[in-house]
């Protein structure tokens, strides 16, 4: 973003809700991600072992649609509140245009194919 | 580089900030040129408050404030500037809240006001809540506001460009000369009109409650071109200044209870002014403190303060109303005003005199009417003589934010009839000569030294209580001191924030005020308000009912010339016969 | 030319005017004070410079910085004038805390029998010389936020009233001396400077709460954008570096409700 | 380094989990999502978690995760109440202490099969 150096630079900058949205969006998702990551973690990591998730197991868990949208719940929500929280942090740090539109570009692509590869992942089996 | 505005004004405290928008109000372009940041001036660490007859708490006339002023400046203040102030200034403050200054406010949601030494009601008959208040940050609220309504009119400023020279030419000024910090470059200012506002020069003292920045350059630079400076021996000591630092403790502590006590815990105010006790005018009240100190009735290990008592105020009001000097007794003394005594010391505060102006803010050259065409000055370097021998608390806020308006609206009056007078070739010769000679100088003497012996000699010698004998020694002793300026060097050789110089540049001025300040000093063989001489204990109206005027001996520097100027003895419709001064 | 010295000691016979004078038993304290120098016509980076010296307990920082600069080392370069706190010069990072020099006593940086003591320049803003620094940028943002009183209707004849409670409302924002002691110990300002930064929050703040100004919603939509509000990451690291004790990111996170509650 | 306080360390914590986890999110949506690719392609990833590696730093994302919810938790408080910014500092070490007994309680679930091998 250009910083907004006079009156009208601010003006014109702040037409949008997009930041607020998304600020509130850190924090709905996180406190829904709480309970789904934590229960999930607790489930799959503490109460059984890391190698417990054969292809197996992991087919068998997933035949049951609640499982199935529990898990895509995290993926979307986790997905989204890391990419804007990576976001944050790529705005933050790369200060010159053109490398973090590139980055910013590379990046969210990245994200937006493991979301589509994770869903059709999750409703082919 | 070169610049041109219809108005050029110097300096961005209060007076500078308020005549720039008056300036630009008036349709012409302005720029103002300051050596430190806006919000950095020095009328920030106001505290107290300013005064004006709003009469929010209880009854009070603008004619009752006339008299206070004339009457604390013991007669010597021009009644018409009195009068033109304590009128101007009711409709400036409610200007202020206008723009959003966030006043304290009485329970009903006006302004809120508390007592101030000096300000009665009815001509002197008991104390009343006269002056206006933020806490006890007004003079930061002012200076806030008033440079957030200088961004809004999108005044143009320069910062960090110290004024080195006025150009003045055939009795008209054509503009100003000043130094770039950051480039080390010099810059000339063509101007219609030139508003001086640069504060005080509190700094040739040791002990002060004014900022390290407060070294008087354009009372000087003005006294260099053989222009008079109007009263200077009238200087001003606030009794309560933090024990050893001088830092402020506002008067209005003892406006809001607070109450001197000497090493007996006795209330001694009571015995020097029965009436109003605490709150009277701050030259009694330093004098007071100072005899009590003489007298061994001093605290503290040198026994050379006074306690100023606040633990019967409850912690709210000190807390609350005295934010602001409560953190500065913790943080620099370790006393807390809630339950502690705070040791207190008078200290130097205040020029009443300096570049004398018309109640335009119009600079005069002489006492007999003469002026500088298209120069004005407003603010504490400025005397219209509204403070006569000694200023009142809040009325210094109140003259910045009075005068600097009229000088602002003035200024632009006369920037939009005239033409630009033309500007010298090589405007700024001279200050490439000042700069040259002190890069070029032996270097044998440190300018910190010469700036120290300068301040201890001056509280020694021309303090609170002056004498004769000692006046001259210091008259001697600023010439030598001079001589010795003359060998000192600046080692820093770069171009580029070259502070060295400039706080070389800094003690060439404050020697020259000091040389007008204590010539003039010495020659008024009286006592009258701040100026106190223990060999003539009298005032003396016969003899001198009348405004010094010290001018350089242009033909033998290091002389000065002392004329003198009438004192307006007549307001517009109130006049006041000068009495005996009690409280 | 004055003779410089360094490493050099101080300080019976030199004390600069602005110490207060020593009561003869308060102990002088020996100090290194480490000062990260910058010469931009000498040097390409910063460089530690130590000066030994003797101060006292009570000192400010300020005190044992213009002893060195007066009697020692006359090119070192800071701004400083009213020397209590209310001017906001003297920002700089006093033993890795951004402080004002002048409220800070040196007993509260070394221990009673003397110490190291480090000065660098505020972070995130272009050093010029030594400890000061450009502070154009912090005062764009400043200007950014539209700080100044808007009411467009005709002023009454006397004040506009507010109560008590309204009045203190501004209490804290309007104590803010724009030192930049606060923006420039952001993290995120460090970072990123289009960052408003706290201290032009504050100042938004100040307006934002007056019950007397009519530019609320224009101001909150400037903290509504990226450079504003929503950059603040509650690192809290501007509260404790402001010398005024404002608590600003309370006042940040208020302003953020707003604007939320605006838009809502 | 800058001598911030609880509040700076948190911030900072907060940011670096908060990548971290991404991090591994991206890498365990690629390695369970394989599952589309066929159970050997998938059991072929699958072994390398089986690395002790692998496994003592599956206690690290643990770590960070609670770490990260619950100074998500203690920044939501501070957000919508003002005591949540009065009690930031209590909130923290809090956050920290709940953080160490989970991945204390991770690592005691986890070791007796690291080292069993299982
Ligand atoms: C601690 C303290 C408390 C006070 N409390 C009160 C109070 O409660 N009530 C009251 O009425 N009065 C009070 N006073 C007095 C009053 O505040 C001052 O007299 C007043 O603020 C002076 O304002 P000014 O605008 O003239 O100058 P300043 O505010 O001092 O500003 C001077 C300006 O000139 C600039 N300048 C100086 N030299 C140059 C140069 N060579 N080139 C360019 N620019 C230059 C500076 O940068 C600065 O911007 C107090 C004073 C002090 C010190
Ligand atoms: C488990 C519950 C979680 C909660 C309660 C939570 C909460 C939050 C909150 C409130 C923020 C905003 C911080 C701020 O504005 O200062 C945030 C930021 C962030 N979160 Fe989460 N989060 C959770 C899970 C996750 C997960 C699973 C990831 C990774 C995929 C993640 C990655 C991030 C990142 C990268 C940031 C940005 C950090 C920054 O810029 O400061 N979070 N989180
Ligand atoms: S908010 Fe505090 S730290 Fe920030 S600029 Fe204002 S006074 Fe300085
Ligand atoms: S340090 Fe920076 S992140 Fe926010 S709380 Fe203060 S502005
Ligand atoms: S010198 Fe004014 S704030 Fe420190």
């Amino acid at each position: 973003m250009i910083k907004a150096r006079t009156l009208s630079d601010a003006r014109q900058q702040s037409h949008s809700n997009a930041e607020l949205n998304w600020w509130i969006f850190m924090r709905i998702s996180g406190l829904i991600l709480v309970f789904l990551v934590l229960g999930h973690i607790y489930m799959t990591f503490i109460q059984v072992s890391e190698a417990d998730a054969t292809y197996v197991a992991v087919v068998n868990k997933l035949s049951n649609p609640a499982w199935k949208f529990y898990d895509w719940l995290i993926l979307a929500l986790a997905l989204l509140h890391g990419a804007n929280g990576a976001r944050y942090s790529i705005e933050d740090y790369v200060r010159t245009r053109p490398d973090r539109a590139w980055i910013k570009g590379t990046f969210y692509t990245v994200i937006a194919l493991l979301f589509a590869f994770g869903t059709v992942g999750l409703f082919s089996l | 580089m070169h610049h041109r505005y219809d108005v050029i004004v110097v300096g961005a405290g209060g007076a500078g900030l308020m005549s720039a928008l008056y300036a630009a109000k008036g349709g012409v372009s302005v720029a103002c040129i300051s050596k430190l940041y806006p919000t950095r001036s020095h009328t920030g660490a106001a505290q107290g408050g300013i005064g004006a007859a709003l009469g929010n708490i209880q009854e009070d006339h603008w004619e009752w404030h006339m008299f206070d002023t004339i009457k604390g400046g013991d007669y010597l203040t021009d009644q018409d500037a009195a009068e033109v102030f304590s009128k101007d200034i009711i409709e400036v403050v409610y200007e202020l809240e206008h723009m959003g200054l966030p006043f304290s406010r009485t329970p009903e949601g006006k302004i809120a006001q508390r007592k101030f030494g000096g300000h009665t009601r009815d001509f002197g008959k008991a104390a009343v809540e006269r002056s206006c208040y933020a806490k006890d940050r007004t003079g930061h609220m002012i200076l806030q506001t008033l440079y957030q309504q200088n961004v809004k009119a999108g005044t143009l400023f320069f910062n960090e460009f110290h004024v080195t020279d006025l150009i003045i030419e055939d009795g008209r000024c054509r503009g100003v000369v000043a130094y770039d910090l950051a480039t080390g470059e010099l810059h000339t200012f063509h101007a219609k009109a030139v508003i001086l506002a640069a504060g005080g020069y509190g700094r040739v003292f040791k002990i002060t409650s004014n900022a390290l920045t407060l070294t008087g350059d354009l009372m000087s630079i003005y006294y260099r071109k053989g222009l008079p400076l109007q009263d200077m021996e009238f200087y001003q000591f606030h009794p309560t200044g933090l024990a050893k630092l001088g830092i402020l403790v506002t008067e209005g502590i003892r406006g809001e209870g607070g109450i001197l006590r000497n090493s007996n815990g006795e209330r001694f105010m009571e015995r020097y002014a029965p009436t109003i006790k605490d709150l009277a005018p701050r030259d009694i009240v330093a004098r007071s403190m100072t005899t009590e100190i003489r007298e061994g009735r001093g605290v503290g290990k040198d026994k050379d303060a006074i306690h100023i008592d606040l633990t019967h105020l409850p912690r709210e009001v000190i807390e609350g109303k005295l934010a602001e000097i409560t953190d500065l007794a913790r943080t620099y003394l370790g006393q807390d005003p809630v339950k502690d005594l705070v040791m207190v010391q008078p200290t130097a505060h205040y020029a009443m005199g300096g570049i004398p102006t018309d109640l335009n803010g119009l600079c005069l050259s002489d006492g007999n009417g003469g002026s500088i065409e298209g120069l004005y000055a407003a603010g504490e370097q400025a005397c219209v003589s509204l403070h006569g021998a000694n200023r009142l608390g809040t009325n210094s806020l109140g003259d910045l934010v009075v005068f600097g308006r009229r000088a602002g609206r003035y200024a632009a009056e006369y920037a939009k009839q005239v033409e630009y007078a033309e500007m010298p070739e090589n405007a700024e010769a001279e200050s490439r000569r000042v700069f040259d000679d002190l890069r070029a100088a032996s270097g044998k003497d440190n300018a910190a030294a010469i700036r120290k012996e300068l301040q201890e000699t001056m509280m020694r010698n021309v303090g609170i209580f002056r004498n004769g004998p000692d006046m001259a020694k210091q008259v001697e002793i600023i010439k030598e001191l001079k001589t010795r300026y003359k060998n000192v060097g600046v080692s820093d050789t770069n171009a580029r924030y070259n502070s060295e110089l400039v706080e070389a540049l800094e003690l060439g001025f404050m020697l020259d005020c000091a040389e007008a300040m204590a010539s003039s000093a010495v020659n008024r063989t009286e006592s009258r308000g701040a100026h106190d001489r223990e060999d003539f204990h009298q005032r003396d109206d016969v003899n001198w009912l009348k405004h010094t005027m010290a001018y350089r001996d242009m033909n033998n520097p290091g002389n000065v010339l002392i004329g003198y100027k009438d004192v307006a003895l007549k307001g517009f419709t109130r006049s006041f016969e000068p009495k005996p001064r009690v409280y | 030319m004055t003779q410089i010295q360094t490493p050099v000691t101080s300080s019976s016979v030199v004390q600069s005017g602005a110490t207060p004078l020593a009561p003869a038993d308060v102990p002088m304290l020996p100090l290194k004070v480490k000062v990260l120098r910058f010469n931009p016509e000498q040097d390409k980076k910063g460089r530690w410079v130590t000066y030994d010296i003797e101060a006292q307990p009570g000192d400010r920082l300020v005190d044992v910085l213009n002893e060195i600069k007066w009697y020692h080392e006359p090119s070192l370069t800071f701004r400083r004038s009213c020397q209590h706190g209310i001017c906001g010069s003297d920002a700089m990072m006093i033993n890795g805390r951004n402080r004002l020099a002048c409220k800070t006593l040196v007993r509260d940086l070394v221990k009673g029998s003397g110490g190291e003591i480090t000065v660098e320049p505020i972070r995130g803003l272009k050093v010029e010389r030594d400890l000061l620094v450009d502070m154009e940028p912090f005062f764009d943002a400043y200007r950014a936020i539209m700080p100044y009183f808007i009411n467009e209707d005709p002023a009454p004849a006397g004040e506009r009233l507010q109560s008590e409670a309204q009045a203190e409302r501004m209490a804290h924002s309007s104590n803010c001396i724009l030192c930049a002691c606060c923006t420039t110990s952001c993290p995120i300002f460090w970072v990123n400077g289009s960052y408003l930064g706290p201290a032009a929050i504050v100042q938004a703040h100040r307006f934002i709460f007056d019950s007397r100004d009519q530019a609320t919603q224009q101001r909150l939509n400037i903290m509504n954008q990226n450079t504003g509000v929503w950059r603040c990451r509650t690192a809290y690291n501007c509260t404790e570096a402001c010398p005024r004790e404002i608590p600003i990111t309370s006042l940040i996170e208020e302003v953020k409700r707003a604007v939320m509650f605006q838009q809502a | 380094m800058y001598k911030g306080r609880e509040g700076q360390w948190a911030f900072l914590l907060h940011r670096l989990s908060g990548l971290a986890i991404l991090l591994y999110l991206m890498l365990h949506v690629f390695s369970i999502g394989s599952v589309i690719l066929g159970e050997e392609f998938y059991m072929r990833i699958h072994h390398v978690y089986d690395l002790g590696i692998f496994r003592v730093g599956l206690i690290a994302v643990v770590a960070g995760v609670v770490y990260h919810a619950f100074n998500g938790l203690r920044i939501i408080v501070m957000d919508f109440a003002g005591a949540g910014v009065a009690y930031q500092r209590q909130m923290w070490y809090g956050v920290l202490a709940i953080t160490a007994l989970a991945t204390l309680y991770a690592a005691w679930a986890q070791f007796p099969r690291i080292l069993g091998g299982y």
